[in-house]
């Protein structure tokens, strides 16, 4: 049980030089700022993280939990800031056609991937052709419905056509799963979901080692000079190399990093936050909340829940403020719409206006009819108890969201006399209810994506949710349709507020809580933050240990 | 010279079990180096216990006192555990009944033997050990004791084994043998053999206690006997004062209860032999009941290579009211003619006529209308008792449907077992709760039930203790002679057949060797097996004779 | 040599068991709700997608073709690529036995150890210490196995902190997995252990053995426990199978890798090369270790060679 | 060869008084008194199956948040759980699950075993030989893996539990009455039957199944303990009855995050657990000593 010292001597010479020049640089540009101590490069660092990634191919990976490993060694074009705005990243600058449709990139120069290979327009256009091809099966072509094709005006200027315009594909191209890897891997089918220095990107730091089940290791891409416009530093990345150790148990987490065997946990339980908040030799860190916040979907097209009264009833019938402080003890905040309160997109007026009316709930469903109580104390209507089933498929549980389903069910019992029927169900399950639209209630956050994408993922007539429901709510996916055609962000804004509210005033969606990632690392770990695009932690690039 | 063993006032007690009554009070007991003491008495008599406390081995939770507990001079009363197993094997070696159950059976007669020479350090080395194992063997007339040593117990002859169940206990050259039952699970010749292997051990200077249940053949090795009755011994002297002028009237009913030519016609047990009803003579027997003629039987052995012939051309016939008795040692095909009989196995070639009828050749079901006119006497009855069934549910099996109303039927079988010596209150009682004896009784009763022409006792008597076996021998006569039932007796037991049959055959390696009359046939035998059994039972007791003269002057 | 055909028996009657479960788990799997390329579609809902999987994994084929195709490859060892992980099932497989084998070695040794001491120690010596010994046998049977896993923790990593909580690293990571695992089966064990003792105790023999002057311990070690040993294998074989599927349970309180999460996860996400393989995996362990018990028979018992 | 080895003659067969040699202090009273306390406790288990409002204070499903993870006090015996829930009342309703689905996948795994093991016994070789493969195939399967695809193929719910532990107990049961059958069947009482006139037929009724089938109630008794223990083990593998079902194997799943900071919703379903097995474990003790002594 040790922590990886940094190098001994040799190394010394390279490290001090670059703090030099570092501290030199960070006085230059940092002007007035108080003297921050400079970061000390060398060494090495260990995760403990949540989940195994399943698959280390960014164009294939759905994993949320995965995004911020394969960060580490794939860029994008563009970055999403904290405000919704792009900076330049690999693209240093981009154009949008008048109708939408065409999107003209200037390329960074000097960028090349780890094996050599230049990035370039062809390997922009190798990298999208790649993705849209449905024989690749990738789970990133979902950002490429309306992609045509690229076309390679000079080596550093790239033209994206799509068929019809597509206000969405900007965050997408900010996103991971649209990184560049080689061209020269993508060539021969070679399968780099099981990782291995195989996989080849851009990015700060080199696949070096996966032991599965066990652990994944990085090292540091000493070339690396190309970081998105508003990184804290230029140079390659401080740290050797970066390990990322899987501990899916919760109490195994928190004791690895008490004991100092992990130098970081991510995912921490509200339970065991006070053992890193504000204790001696550890620092608790909380990023902006995620792109979506995690929502009970209610199919509309379900009996009982196709009375709008009876979801409205579902909606207001429980207190979700108490809840999720008494859950989460106050680390999350309460959500009201499904895109998350940090996502510039959120419907600022939905907040504070539904929800914990129990009275209000109770006449709702007298109004239905369900006016009979049976013996458990639940209301029935002409002998049929009022059901209403949450199939919460097992692959997405985790983060105790399963714990506050709990605590809703137990309130709609006892405050409105409504079962809701938990059940844990497989992929196998959750696959054919989607195939069939037979299923009821759906908890879950979405994966990162531009505000329409998700409203089109969630209530979309051609999402994963209800593409497969013949009659969906003429009204919403009307709208959502149209706000993926207007590109322009202040025009978009109204279409967005309107699509959220009629989710939630027709009890479509009954947003929770907007779930924040958090993190547990000893004191000495400097440069830790968090990527917007990504709902999670940010790849280790500017992550540095101190004294 | 000091004794060997010097135990006077010797008394055992199992305070924390049962009532805490000594189970043997007040024996003296004394055995000279050359010498053989023999202490006699039916089991549960305390017999085995008085011999195994001498090695310190009564057993856990046994408090043994004494006056004096001298072995070889030493005190043994202040004996701690360490210095009872110094004098395990070196000082006394235990030979126990059946070499079968006696020795390990997982290792080789070699490593049983050196076992003594490893633990009390004999042998320089275990290769030394081994050797000196082979030698012991040798000792005891195994011949071949380098591959014999190798073997299993599993893997010998009754006799060989046996054999090597003594070396294993005198591989320390222990100047005292204690052979607590060493003959009784062999058969006559073999036992002969063995008690041979004993004599020379005891000419050899070797004092040796011999524990046994049959006085006579004690009396044939034997310098000194106790006769032991309930942990007490009731008489000691010489073979020839015990037998020939037994004071106590324990040891007169036992040597009474002794089953030979001489007792035929005449009952074993109660206090004086009284006459039995006159069996009729040959010529007047009526019917013939069965009549087996040619029966052959093989059996093919898991690897089918040897074909192992159990019977060869046996023939034979049964009248009613006669008892045919047959003799023969163990492996010489007497059961599997039983079996036969019985129609529980078909044999290879023969007929079996019964009651004029064909029996052997046909079906079952043409057979059940006749079967209640054979029934069976089992050597074990506690295993031919369904587990669940009380007595009465035993007796009734046989009953079939003949009487109808349950009280008529509870009364026929209270009859029956009061005609087998039980009273009515061990209807509704558990075989397993029952004594030997009892449990024999019970299957008698149950043969009756259906009145049978012809009854088959396979070893009916031979697991019991000798006034137990003159009981139920007494009582079998009885029931044959007033029901004239056909009755053949199977024993292994030449005393036994002498004394119950009409008509003897004598059976080796599946063949019928000789065949007469029970006293004239062993008088001057004519086949030369039958000549080797009278000549083992002359050495088991004793250069013979000596027991003729002792029966008509008691 | 009756041995060798009996070997040879066996064998076959494997080979016959590994299709039979192969099969059976075949059938199941493709019986199960939804089909299987909607299940690796997962979230993602785009024209041609579902089609393209199919396609991919051959899933468009019809079931018996399907089944050949397996089976056909399983022969010439080759078994396949995850749906899930697309990675040759081989290699997922062989990276992730070693920890499970580790654990499931490490505690039958455990295990045997303190079932052979506790047997020792009290077989027929008395009331007191049997009863004292068939009480924490019986304790120990009877208690789940995640349970002691959670006691263990609580105690050892939580408060005294002498192992670490988990991780598959390093040999005190595989402490208190092992310990867990191995205290029910090392009761059981400990039980069949003393009874056998104490029946071949009440054996003429043993009166033999003694009045040899050989003292308790040595009749214990030296004779007695052979003869323990045969029932003791019967369970063995049965214990085996309980090691295994106890390796899945402990290795989910301690966060190890190792077969156990590869088989949750491999039936929940319906990755059927994997579930066959770990079935096989299975079959071919229970095999094995019957041939092996039915060749330790003859060798503990003479008497067995004969027949 | 099958000719009766004449055997011992010392008359090993008399019930004198047990010698203390052969018996050795084993001789105890009929009930001890650990398995008079057994039979109290499953007393009050069965109390707690059929009323459990009579001896438990609250409703096991209702939390109070303000009072999660609460040690144990006056007011709740065995504090309360994450969600505020009393401890105690859980463990009480939680029996009526873990014994009903223990006891049903016992009663599975006997039937199946005792069906299959009396035709492998008394049937010919070929029935035999199937009926063993069949045996072969259930326990190639760890138990684990077969009751995760039952669950998996059928839903996660309290009957497939039952269900799956039941089928992987089939072959333990049938192999023990296999072995029982194949016994009986050589006895003698059996083989000589028909002497009395006996058919085929009547000696199976009469003899062969009645004594085969003496060893069942002390088994299956025996064996609920191990169903019960498999059930949770389901459970906290998640594949058992869903939360909120207060199970004790659900409990113990649930209470794994919080075992750092609260070791009460951990500790008393694991003790619930372990004393209902070993009462079943006693009591099925006490039943294999009582049909021995009266077999013997």
């Amino acid at each position: 049980m040790h922590i990886d010292r940094p190098a001994s001597l040799p190394a010394l010479p390279a490290r001090s030089l670059s703090a030099v020049a570092l501290a030199l640089a960070g006085s230059l540009f940092g002007g007035a700022v108080q003297a921050q101590p400079a970061p000390l490069a060398g060494g090495s660092l260990t995760w403990g993280v949540t989940t195994e990634p399943v698959c280390f191919d960014p164009h294939r990976s759905s994993q949320q939990n995965s995004f911020f490993l394969i960060r580490n060694y794939v860029d994008s074009l563009i970055y999403k800031k904290a405000d919704g705005t792009f900076a330049p990243w690999l693209a240093t600058a981009w154009t949008i056609s008048q109708d939408g449709r065409e999107y003209t990139l200037t390329l960074r120069k000097g960028v090349t991937f780890s094996d050599g290979t230049p990035f370039d327009a062809a390997a922009v256009k190798a990298n999208l052709d790649w993705v849209k091809d449905p024989a690749n099966t990738a789970n990133a072509a979902s950002f490429l419905v309306y992609y045509d094709h690229t076309d390679v005006i000079d080596p550093g200027t790239a033209k994206i056509v799509l068929r019809q315009p597509d206000s969405t594909l900007l965050e997408s191209l900010s996103s991971v799963k649209l990184g560049f890897l080689s061209p020269k891997i993508l060539t021969k089918n070679v399968d780099l979901c099981s990782g291995g220095p195989g996989v080849i990107g851009t990015g700060p730091f080199v696949f070096e080692q996966y032991r599965r089940g066990q652990s994944v290791t990085f090292a540091r891409n000493p070339a690396y000079a190309w970081p998105a416009e508003n990184a804290k530093h230029r140079g390659p990345a401080y740290l050797d190399r970066v390990t990322y150790r899987f501990l899916p148990e919760y109490a195994v987490r928190t004791g690895a990093l008490s004991s100092g065997q992990v130098d970081v946990i991510e995912g921490v339980q509200p339970t065991d936050i006070g053992l890193f908040q504000d204790a001696e030799g550890f620092q608790f860190l909380t990023g902006p909340s995620s792109e979506t916040s995690f929502t009970l979907n209610v199919n509309y097209t379900q009996p009982p829940a196709d009375d709008v009264r009876v979801r409205q009833a579902l909606r207001d019938g429980f207190n979700g403020e108490a809840i999720v402080r008494s859950i989460y003890r106050g680390t999350v905040p309460r959500a009201w719409s499904i895109i998350g309160p940090s996502n510039a997109a959120y419907a600022k007026p939905l907040v504070g206006t539904w929800g914990n009316d129990i009275a209000g709930a109770n006449r709702k469903l007298d109004e239905a009819g369900w006016t009979g109580r049976d013996s458990e104390g639940f209301r029935t209507k002409d002998g049929k108890r009022l059901t209403i089933a949450l199939g919460y498929p097992q692959p997405y549980v985790r983060d105790n969201r399963d714990i506050l389903i709990q605590a809703i069910q137990a309130a709609l019992r006892e405050n409105i006399g409504l079962d809701l029927d938990v059940r844990i169900i497989s992929a196998g399950e959750w696959a054919k209810q989607t195939a069939t639209g037979t299923w009821t209630i759906y908890p879950n956050t979405d994966n990162p994506s531009d505000a329409a994408m998700e409203l089109w993922d969630m209530l979309g007539s051609g999402g994963f949710l209800y593409g497969n429901i013949k009659t969906p709510d003429a009204e919403t996916t009307g709208l959502i349709d149209k706000v993926r055609l207007v590109p322009d962000p202040t025009q978009r804004q109204p279409l967005l507020n309107a699509i959220q509210e009629r989710g939630v005033q027709q009890g479509f969606i009954v947003p929770l809580f907007a779930p924040h990632y958090q993190i547990a690392a000893k004191a000495n770990v400097q440069g830790l933050g968090f990527e917007p695009q990504l709902d999670a932690p940010a790849s280790a690039y500017e992550i540095w240990i101190g004294k | 010279m000091t004794p060997l063993v010097d135990v006077a006032g010797l008394t055992i007690r199992f305070p924390r079990a049962g009532a805490g009554r000594a189970l043997v009070e007040n024996v003296d007991l004394r055995v000279e180096a050359g010498q053989c003491v023999a202490l006699v008495g039916e089991s549960g008599s305390g017999k085995s216990l008085t011999a195994r406390s001498l090695l310190g081995l009564a057993g856990h939770g046994a408090e043994v006192t004494a006056r004096r507990f001298l072995l070889r001079g030493r005190d043994a009363r202040t004996f701690a555990e360490a210095d009872w197993r110094r004098l395990r094997g070196t000082f006394a070696g235990l030979v126990l009944q059946d070499a079968l159950v006696s020795l390990d059976p997982l290792r080789t007669i070699g490593d049983e033997v050196a076992e003594i020479l490893l633990t009390h350090r004999l042998a320089p080395s275990r290769a030394a050990a081994r050797v000196k194992a082979q030698e012991t063997l040798a000792r005891v007339g195994i011949s071949d004791p380098a591959s014999r040593a190798r073997q299993y117990a599993h893997q010998l002859s009754g006799g060989l084994r046996q054999r090597a169940l003594i070396a294993s206990a005198i591989a320390g050259d222990p100047p005292l043998v204690i052979a607590d039952e060493p003959t009784t699970a062999l058969d006559m010749t073999v036992q002969a053999q063995v008690l041979a292997v004993l004599r020379k051990r005891i000419a050899q200077g070797v004092g040796v206690l011999l524990i046994s249940h049959d006085l006579a053949l004690v009396s044939g090795i034997a310098d000194l006997v106790h006769v032991i009755r309930d942990g007490r011994a009731v008489e000691s002297g010489s073979p020839r004062d015990v037998l020939g002028r037994p004071r106590h009237a324990y040891t007169r009913q036992l040597l009474a209860a002794v089953p030979s030519a001489h007792s035929r016609g005449m009952t074993l047990s109660g206090p004086t032999p009284g006459q039995l009803m006159p069996q009729p003579r040959e010529a007047d027997y009526d019917g013939e009941v069965l009549s087996v003629r040619g029966l052959t039987k093989h059996f093919a052995r898991a690897r089918g290579e040897t074909v192992l012939t159990a019977l060869d051309d046996v023939s034979f016939t049964l009248h009613q009211g006669e008892v045919l008795g047959i003799v023969g040692e163990s492996g010489s095909g007497k059961s599997t003619c039983a079996k036969i009989v019985l129609g529980l196995l078909a044999p290879d070639a023969g007929e079996v006529r019964f009651l004029g009828q064909n029996w052997s050749g046909v079906a079952e079901v043409a057979r059940r209308a006749r079967r209640r006119a054979m029934q069976y006497i089992p050597q074990d009855p506690l295993s031919s008792f369904d587990p669940r069934y009380t007595v009465q549910d035993i007796v009734a099996e046989n009953l079939a449907g003949t009487l109808a109303g349950a009280a008529h039927r509870r009364a026929r079988i209270a009859g029956l077992l009061e005609e087998v010596g039980l009273d009515a209150g061990y209807l509704s009682r558990h075989p397993p709760t029952l004594s030997g004896g009892q449990r024999q009784r019970v299957a008698i009763a149950r043969a009756l039930a259906s009145d049978p022409a012809l009854l088959i006792c396979d070893e009916p008597v031979s697991a019991l203790d000798v006034s137990v076996q003159a009981q139920v021998l007494d009582l079998l006569a009885g029931l044959q002679r007033r029901l004239r039932t056909a009755m053949l007796f199977i024993s292994h037991d030449v005393g036994v057949i002498q004394h119950v049959s009409d008509r003897v055959l004598v059976f080796h390696q599946g063949r019928i060797v000789d065949r007469g009359d029970p006293v004239a046939l062993f008088a001057e035998p004519r086949h030369d097996f039958t000549r080797r059994l009278v000549a083992a039972l002359a050495v088991l007791h004793g250069q013979g004779g000596r027991r003729d003269g002792n029966r008509h002057d008691a | 040599m009756p041995l060798l055909r009996r070997i040879l028996v066996r064998l076959a009657t494997g080979a016959l068991v590994m299709w039979l479960s192969v099969t059976v788990a075949f059938l199941a799997l493709h019986a199960l709700p939804g089909h299987i390329e909607d299940v690796l579609a997962g979230d993602m809902n785009y024209p041609g997608l579902h089609e393209a999987i199919a396609q991919e994994w051959g899933l468009n084929r019809s079931l018996p073709v399907q089944y050949a195709d397996f089976v056909g490859k399983i022969a010439t060892g080759d078994l396949g690529t995850s749906y899930v992980m697309r990675a040759k099932v081989s290699e997922v497989i062989a990276s992730q036995i070693l920890p499970t084998v580790e654990l499931a070695l490490l505690a039958g040794i455990i295990a045997a150890a303190i079932a052979t001491a506790l047997a020792v120690a009290t077989s027929g010596r008395g009331e007191i210490p049997r009863s004292i010994a068939s009480t924490l046998e019986m304790v120990l049977t009877s208690s789940p196995v995640f349970w002691i896993g959670f006691l263990l923790l609580m105690l050892f990593s939580f408060q005294l902190k002498l192992f670490p909580v988990s991780g598959g690293d390093g040999w005190r990571a595989i402490v208190l997995p092992a310990i867990t695992l191995a205290l029910p089966t090392s009761g059981l064990l400990a039980q069949v252990l003393r009874e056998a003792m104490e029946r071949a105790l009440e054996q003429p023999f043993a009166v033999t053995i003694r009045s040899r002057g050989v003292g308790e311990t040595a009749i214990r070690f030296r004779h007695m426990l052979r003869h323990a040993l045969l029932p003791a294998m019967t369970l063995g074989g049965w214990l085996v199978g309980g090691l295994l599927g106890g390796a899945v349970i402990t290795e989910k309180v301690f966060g190890r890798p190792g077969l156990g999460s590869l088989t949750l996860s491999a039936v929940t996400s319906q990755d059927v090369p994997v579930v066959l393989a770990v079935v096989l995996l299975a079959a071919f362990t229970h095999v094995a270790i019957s041939t092996l018990l039915d060749i330790a028979y003859v060798l503990v018992d003479p008497r067995l060679r004969s027949q | 060869m099958s000719d009766v080895q004449h055997g011992l003659t010392v008359d090993a067969l008399a019930p004198t008084r047990p010698t203390a040699t052969q018996r050795g202090l084993r001789w105890r009273p009929p009930l001890s008194a650990a398995v008079i306390a057994a039979l109290a406790f499953v007393v009050l288990l069965c109390i707690a199956v059929a009323a459990p409002q009579s001896i438990s204070f609250y409703d096991p499903l209702r939390g109070n948040f303000l009072q999660s993870l609460q040690p144990p006090s006056a007011a709740h015996w065995f504090g309360t759980d994450r969600l505020g829930r009393d401890v105690l009342s859980r463990v009480v309703y939680g029996a009526r699950y873990s014994l009903l689905i223990g006891v049903s996948a016992m009663l599975i795994s006997v039937a199946g075993g005792v069906v299959l093991g009396v035709f492998a016994g008394l049937r010919n070789r070929f029935v035999d030989e199937a009926i063993s493969r069949v045996f072969d195939v259930l326990s190639a399967f760890p138990s684990v893996l077969l009751a995760l695809l039952v669950v998996v193929f059928l839903g996660a719910s309290m009957v497939n539990v039952a269900i799956a532990i039941g089928l992987s107990g089939i072959p333990k049961f049938g192999r023990v009455v296999r072995a029982r059958a194949r016994l009986v069947r050589e006895a003698d009482y059996v083989t000589h039957a028909f002497i009395y006139g006996r058919t085929r037929a009547s000696v199976f009724v009469r003899h062969l199944l009645p004594n085969v089938l003496t060893a069942v109630p002390v088994i299956a008794t025996l064996d609920i303990g191990t169903a019960i223990l498999a059930v949770s083990a389901l459970s906290f593998l998640g594949l058992g009855p869903q939360p909120p079902t207060p199970e004790w194997g659900v409990m113990l799943a649930e209470s794994r995050d919080v075992l750092r900071v609260a070791w009460w919703p951990s500790v008393f379903p694991g003790l619930a657990l372990t004393a209902t097995v070993i009462a079943f474990t006693l009591i099925g003790r006490a039943l294999q000593a009582h049909f021995e002594r009266r077999a013997r």
